[in-house]
């Protein structure tokens, strides 16, 4: 019998076929979130990307900036939600210099979903996208696997999510404090790594206010309790 | 226009040596020969008007309409070439719907503006084609509200996004004005065609950029000024036109439609009476102006 | 458990290099799980007589055990000139996908329209059936998943039924019952109609018996007979029902019966 | 096991099966056919004298998860029809928008007509037939309500396949087993369907709507209404479920034999 | 216990796999129900057999008997039903016997539920079992897997769903015998609608403390309509190829021959086999 030769590597014949899809396989290994607060936005992620049952990255960063305060949780397949990303990236440059102003989420989130909706067979990509802007505010859009798009007062995605439904239900408040916001999302995403066993390593979070967009950063070794960044 | 072209003005995209084309100062006189347009930008609306000038008595009333719908919530209308203005509209209509397509939100009228103003603009740079001979003017409502991403479902936290910047005002009424050369303007009133001096003249009376001028107002003003305008012009019949585009608490709910019959026969009423009271001796001419009786039907 | 060894390169001698990287996939078709058609159910039916036709159908239009509407008809006039179809002379019935009927019917309609349009007398049905057949097999790889019976008037006023398969073959009858119920239909009228195994009695022995003489039903005894098949058909097939829509077509145009069936 | 650098990290053949790499096929016939991945359940419609009264959950699912709650599936058209969709949310979306701009084109021309809702589900089952027989479906059934040329209440249904149907009364998914008997007792035909008054008609739809919340395991007990007459449409989207009946679970022990 | 014998399974794969159809069973598409009132249960069924999407049986009898005061209705396939429900019966009767008591509801359902889940499923039997004992009143259902539910009102088979909706909407508790007849046959005339698994009458069984009360066609709403034309042929219309003539003392020998008199028609039942 030969070595299965349907595959796809890349240049370093690693890493490309992290993603690939197995026929029944679920690969939605990961554990996203994105909240609105009182000041804006919070994107939350853990930092796991495995194959299989091999970590083959355990301090992923899956929080992607598409514009100044615009950003993205990706989940899915790593190179379809890059591919995506880089796309909306460069389009909403594009559109800021054109327009000479800045997009609204919405904006990202169409961008993003028209990509998602018309490419949804050849994508694995589950979105969350998540942004401030002066006249909007914070806003939290989710694109499931389909490509439908959704307003959301907080989201939550990735294989992790499904152990946190219930937490994040329980414990969301409208309008909190950033203190109180990101004790919510490392809360929910602490939870989350503890009972999926896709994810797992650091937590990471951006905030994103009119200030700009702020990083957060939590070790497990210290219990996710010190900030790091 | 002192200077003739010598030779410089036979082709487009051919400056002269002092640094004008002529194939473009050609086309604004045949705008400057069309029957004269307005827009009026006012606190809670806009208003488009045109004084159609009924070239044949054949012609049915109140057909062949010369301010079109763009989007929902914006209309143009111009002077000049008629077909001229059928191909800026029929752009403008494809401009609004692929800005829908990509951005999944209705184009701003300043957007619709600069596309189009850059449309127009390539139509100076090539010796195939020819400047359109039209002077557009763009009127537009630009939701005051939030708009969402067209399609979406959901809605977000019951109380409002957090973090939004206070004090800023969104949305409200544009009004442009696109020349042949692409140069485009936003104005509080503006004025093309035939009449446009007279009409400026008017319109500058209303010290519109003060924003205090409602649309109701503006619809009456509208409608006098188009016929102050065309009483340079008296031999010639006209029809009003007018459309508007209020705010979303007003009479269109932020759509761009045809100024309703009564509403633009009391405006009409009006304008006649404010012509009669400026000089008395026009008012023998009464006859004169379209009367209903007179118009052939169809 | 060989395919856990199978990797092993030392079996298989030179194995995977980075540069025999396969960078296209294999060509194998995917299986696409969409199946575009499904069944609608139903039946029709048609008797051709001296100088009349008769098209019916039953109303029923289902899906799995379900009934999508007790009212969907499946005979429809074609080629006539207004919305209403008032000055048709030609019947088609369609029964099996009914989204596919209506996308036939539609067609067949406009290609007979442009034909009375442009030479200014309606079409033949003998035309028509032959155009029909050319429709259907157009798309022969992509077949309209229907039965269809075309009826009219021919050239010297007699009743004319051409029946269909899904792919355009076709035939001039005498009668015809399509759709779910056909094969409870169709022997009922080769010995009603056609007066299948029925002999004259008394006019000889054995193989010498003769036949019973064929000779053209009256209009009235035909609305009889689709009446009782119809019937019949409810009883013993449980897609078939609801409602029977008959249509006329005679000289002085087309007449429309509808009688109500059972809804069980 | 496979020790080389190339298997690291890789699904095991042995274990997962071989690799689907079909996907990347860029030849040979369109691979468009997807499945419903978000999907809202049954939508259910029933006329009356002067209207229709139509109404669905507020539910998108994710194959058993509730995923989303706030999906408003009942869609306004030109202020004067009402889409109901079941099925696929994303492809519902795109409809949305399709139609929006059909909306907008229409307002070009100031002739005065509008679509109503008959001319919408023509539309709209054009659409969907087209799409199937491109093997890309929009993987949605569909209710459209409104009045017709007439001005008569008008209802409909179209599906993935291009099917069309009209009755007095219809419904979608699940609906269409635990909601159309019920519906089919009110209105058994057109007739009684034009004398049903609007609060009957009203009464039956929510009644409805409790059943499937009680028997459909993808359902939700918010739901949207929409009553549509010709002075307009009556959408209420943030509606939820009245009078249920559960009391009786007290009077059960076990399954078979047991009886504390 | 030696276990299955499940050598012709593989035979059987492969003549499908050639393209041999299964045999088809006569299945009772069916709606079934089940309602408990005051003091009893009643339980109703359509009477339509399919096979396929041909009516096999317009009058077929869906309500079982197990005991005097214990009936069954049945769905699935057809020759399940009747062969659990009567197996189920007598082993009833003989326990009855034995231990001199009257049989019990729970009794039947837990033989029932035995039986049906040692055979995984491949018996098709989905059965709704009623009656009142000396306990008191009983209702169940018996899913072909073996597992019971224990409801005040419950609905099986293809119109079940449809059924339910009539339940789910105007059941109540305490009803009166005849509130709950009327619900459960409205019940059944649901599923004889909307369902094209059933159809024709409605059979519905009441059972009390003092007696059982089967009502075989209950509700009739789908009489055959007159035929339009008479179907009767002429003596003489089929042609005859050849004739032979088998006398009586012939035929005598092999089988009992009884001289019908004159109005008198032939019953399956009494030609006796001879052997």
């Amino acid at each position: 019998m030969e070595f299965g030769t349907s595959g796809m590597l890349n240049e370093d014949g690693i890493h490309v076929d992290m993603d690939r899809l197995k026929k029944g396989e679920v690969n939605l290994g990961t554990s996203i979130m994105a909240i609105n607060f009182k000041d804006g936005v919070i994107l939350g992620a853990d930092s796991r990307t495995t194959t299989g049952a091999y970590i083959a990255n355990r301090v992923t960063d899956k929080l992607t900036q598409v514009h100044d305060t615009i950003w993205c949780c990706r989940s899915g397949s790593a190179a379809d939600t890059q591919a995506v990303a880089d796309i909306v990236h460069y389009q909403l440059g594009m559109y800021d210099i054109q327009n000479g102003r800045r997009p609204t989420t919405q904006t990202a989130a169409a961008m993003f979903q028209e990509l998602c909706y018309e490419n949804k067979d050849r994508l694995s990509a589950g979105l969350i996208i998540a942004g401030w802007d002066e006249r909007h505010g914070g806003q939290v859009y989710s694109i499931p696997l389909g490509g439908s798009l959704h307003k959301q007062s907080y989201a939550i995605g990735g294989s992790g999510s499904t152990y946190i439904y219930g937490y994040c239900d329980a414990n969301w408040k409208e309008g909190m404090d950033e203190e109180e916001a990101v004790n919510f999302v490392k809360g929910a995403l602490q939870e989350a790594i503890k009972w999926d066993g896709s994810s797992g390593g650091v937590i990471r979070m951006v905030v994103l206010t009119k200030k700009g967009a702020n990083r957060h950063l939590y070790l497990p070794d210290t219990q996710y309790s010190v900030r790091h960044q | 226009m002192t200077s003739i072209g010598t030779g410089y003005d036979l082709t487009n995209s051919v400056f002269s040596p002092d640094g004008r084309n002529f194939q473009v100062e050609y086309a604004v006189k045949a705008v400057e020969n069309g029957g004269t347009s307005i827009g009026i930008r006012c606190k809670d609306g806009v208003v488009l008007a045109v004084e159609k000038v009924i070239s044949s008595k054949l012609l049915k009333p109140g057909a062949n309409k010369r301010i079109a719908t763009i989007d929902r919530h914006m209309g143009a209308v111009s002077s000049g070439l008629v077909p001229d203005g059928r191909h800026f509209v029929s752009r403008a209509r494809d401009e609004a719907s692929s800005w829908r397509k990509v951005y999944k939100t209705p184009i701003t009228t300043a957007d619709l503006a600069s596309r189009m103003g850059g449309y127009l603009q390539a139509y100076t740079l090539y010796s195939s084609v020819r400047p359109f001979g039209i002077t557009a003017i763009v009127g537009g409502w630009d939701s005051e509200l939030e708009l969402p991403v067209d399609g979406q479902v959901g809605s977000g936290p019951s109380i409002g996004a957090g973090g939004k910047v206070e004090g800023k005002k969104y949305g409200g009424p544009g009004l442009y004005m696109i020349e042949p050369s692409g140069l485009y303007w936003g104005y509080y009133g503006a004025a093309t065609g035939k009449g446009r001096q007279t009409a400026k003249a008017e319109l500058e009376k209303l010290d519109l950029a003060a924003g205090k001028l409602s649309l109701e107002d503006g619809v009456k003003e509208a409608a006098r000024i188009i016929y102050v305008a065309h009483a340079d012009n008296k031999d010639k019949e006209f029809e009003l036109e007018m459309t508007w585009i209020s705010n979303l608490d007003g009479p269109t709910k932020g759509r761009h439609e045809e100024v309703p019959k009564e509403i633009l026969e009391e405006a009409e009423r009006l304008a006649k009476k404010a012509l009669e009271g400026d000089d008395d001796e026009e008012e023998t001419k009464e006859d004169d102006k379209p009367a209903e009786e007179d118009k052939m039907e169809e | 458990m060989a395919a856990m060894f199978s990797q092993n390169p030392l079996m298989n001698g030179p194995n995977y290099s980075f540069n025999q990287t396969p960078t296209t996939a294999a060509g194998d078709n995917k299986e696409h799980s969409f199946y575009p058609y499904t069944d609608n159910g139903g039946s029709t039916l048609a008797i051709s007589g001296v100088d009349f036709t008769i098209i019916a159908g039953d109303t029923r239009s289902t899906s799995g055990y379900n009934i999508n509407t007790r009212y969907a008809p499946k005979v429809f006039k074609i080629g006539g000139t207004t919305s209403s179809q008032e000055d048709a002379t030609l019947v088609l019935s369609v029964v099996g996908f009914a989204a596919d009927g209506e996308a036939l019917k539609e067609r067949l309609d406009a290609i007979v329209k442009m034909y009375r349009y442009q030479h200014g007398k309606p079409m033949s049905v003998k035309a028509c059936a032959q155009r029909l057949s050319t429709i259907l097999y157009g798309k022969r790889f992509f077949p309209y998943y229907v039965t269809a019976i075309l009826g009219g008037l021919d050239e010297e006023g007699k009743g004319a039924i051409y029946s269909y398969d899904p792919v355009g073959s076709y035939e001039r009858e005498q009668c015809r019952a399509a759709g779910a119920a056909a094969s409870l239909i169709m022997p009922f009228l080769d010995n009603q109609v056609n007066f299948k195994n029925q002999y004259m009695p008394g006019s000889g022995v054995g193989h010498a018996l003769q036949e019973r003489e064929k000779i053209p039903l009256p209009r009235s005894e035909v609305e009889d007979l689709v009446k009782d098949a119809f019937d019949s058909a409810v009883e013993r097939h449980i897609e078939v029902g609801d409602g029977l829509q008959m249509m006329i077509i005679t000289k002085d145009g087309i007449e429309e019966i509808y009688k109500p069936l059972k809804r069980d | 096991m496979n020790h080389l650098p190339q298997a690291w990290g890789r699904p095991r053949d042995d274990v997962y099966g071989a690799y689907d790499s079909s996907y990347l096929q860029s030849h040979g016939p369109n691979q468009h056919t997807q499945q419903p991945i978000v999907t809202g359940t049954s939508v259910i419609a029933l006329k009356f004298q002067d209207g229709v009264v139509i109404a669905a959950d507020n539910l998108a699912s994710y194959g058993s998860l509730a995923r989303f709650t706030d999906v408003k599936r009942l869609r306004k058209f030109a202020g004067t029809s009402v889409v109901g969709f079941g099925g696929d949310v994303s492809d519902m979306q795109y409809l949305d928008r399709l139609l929006n701009s059909l909306d907008i084109e229409e307002a070009y021309s100031s002739s005065g007509h509008s679509l109503n809702a008959k001319n919408l589900h023509t539309y709209l089952s054009k659409v969907f037939y087209k799409r199937r027989s491109d093997f890309n479906p929009l993987w949605n059934q569909v209710l459209v309500v409104g009045l017709d040329d007439d001005k008569k209440p008008f209802l409909a249904s179209a599906d993935l396949l291009g099917t069309t149907f009209s009755a007095p009364s219809l419904a979608t998914g699940f609906g269409a087993h635990l909601a159309q008997p019920l519906l089919r007792k009110v209105a058994p035909d057109e007739e009684t369907a034009s004398k049903l008054s609007k609060e009957q008609a009203l009464a039956a739809v929510k009644e409805s709507m409790k059943v499937l919340f009680y028997r459909d395991a993808r359902s939700l007990d918010k739901y949207s209404i929409a009553i549509i007459t010709a002075d307009g449409i009556d959408l209420k989207e943030d509606e939820k479920l009245e009078n249920q009946s559960w009391a009786f679970a007290d009077q059960i022990r076990g399954y078979g034999t047991q009886v504390n | 216990m030696p276990g299955f014998d499940f050598s012709n399974v593989n035979r059987n794969n492969a003549l499908h796999a050639r393209g041999v159809p299964l045999p088809k069973a006569t299945s009772t598409g069916t709606t079934i129900v089940g309602c408990i009132f005051e003091n009893g249960v009643v339980i109703a069924a359509d009477t339509r057999a399919t096979s396929g999407p041909i009516v096999a049986d317009k009058n077929c009898e869906k309500l079982h008997y197990i005991a005097p005061q214990i009936w069954c209705a049945g769905a699935g396939t057809a020759a399940d039903t009747e062969f659990t429900t009567s197996l189920i019966s007598s082993q009833l009767e003989l326990h009855s016997l034995s231990t001199g008591r009257k049989p019990r509801v729970v009794t039947c359902m837990t033989m029932l539920k035995q039986h049906l889940f040692r055979y995984q499923g491949h018996i098709g039997a989905y059965l709704v079992v009623a009656g009142v004992d000396p306990t008191g009143v009983g209702l169940f259902t018996v899913h072909a897997h073996g597992s019971t539910d224990k409801l005040p009102y419950v609905t099986m088979g293809s119109g079940s769903l449809a059924a339910m909706s009539v339940f789910e909407t105007q059941w109540k508790s305490k009803m009166t015998e005849q509130e709950a007849i009327d619900l459960a046959s409205n019940a059944i005339q649901a599923g004889i609608f909307n369902d094209l698994g059933s159809g024709s009458n409605v059979d519905v069984a009441v059972i009390t403390k003092d007696k059982t009360t089967l009502k075989r066609g209950y509700i009739k709403p789908n009489e055959r309509s007159k035929k339009q034309k008479s179907y009767v042929f002429k003596r003489g219309t089929t042609a005859v190829l050849n004739e032979k003539i088998i006398t009586r003392e012939e035929i005598s020998k092999y089988v009992t021959v009884h001289e019908l008199k004159g109005d008198e028609t032939a019953l399956g039942e009494k030609m006796d086999l001879d052997v």
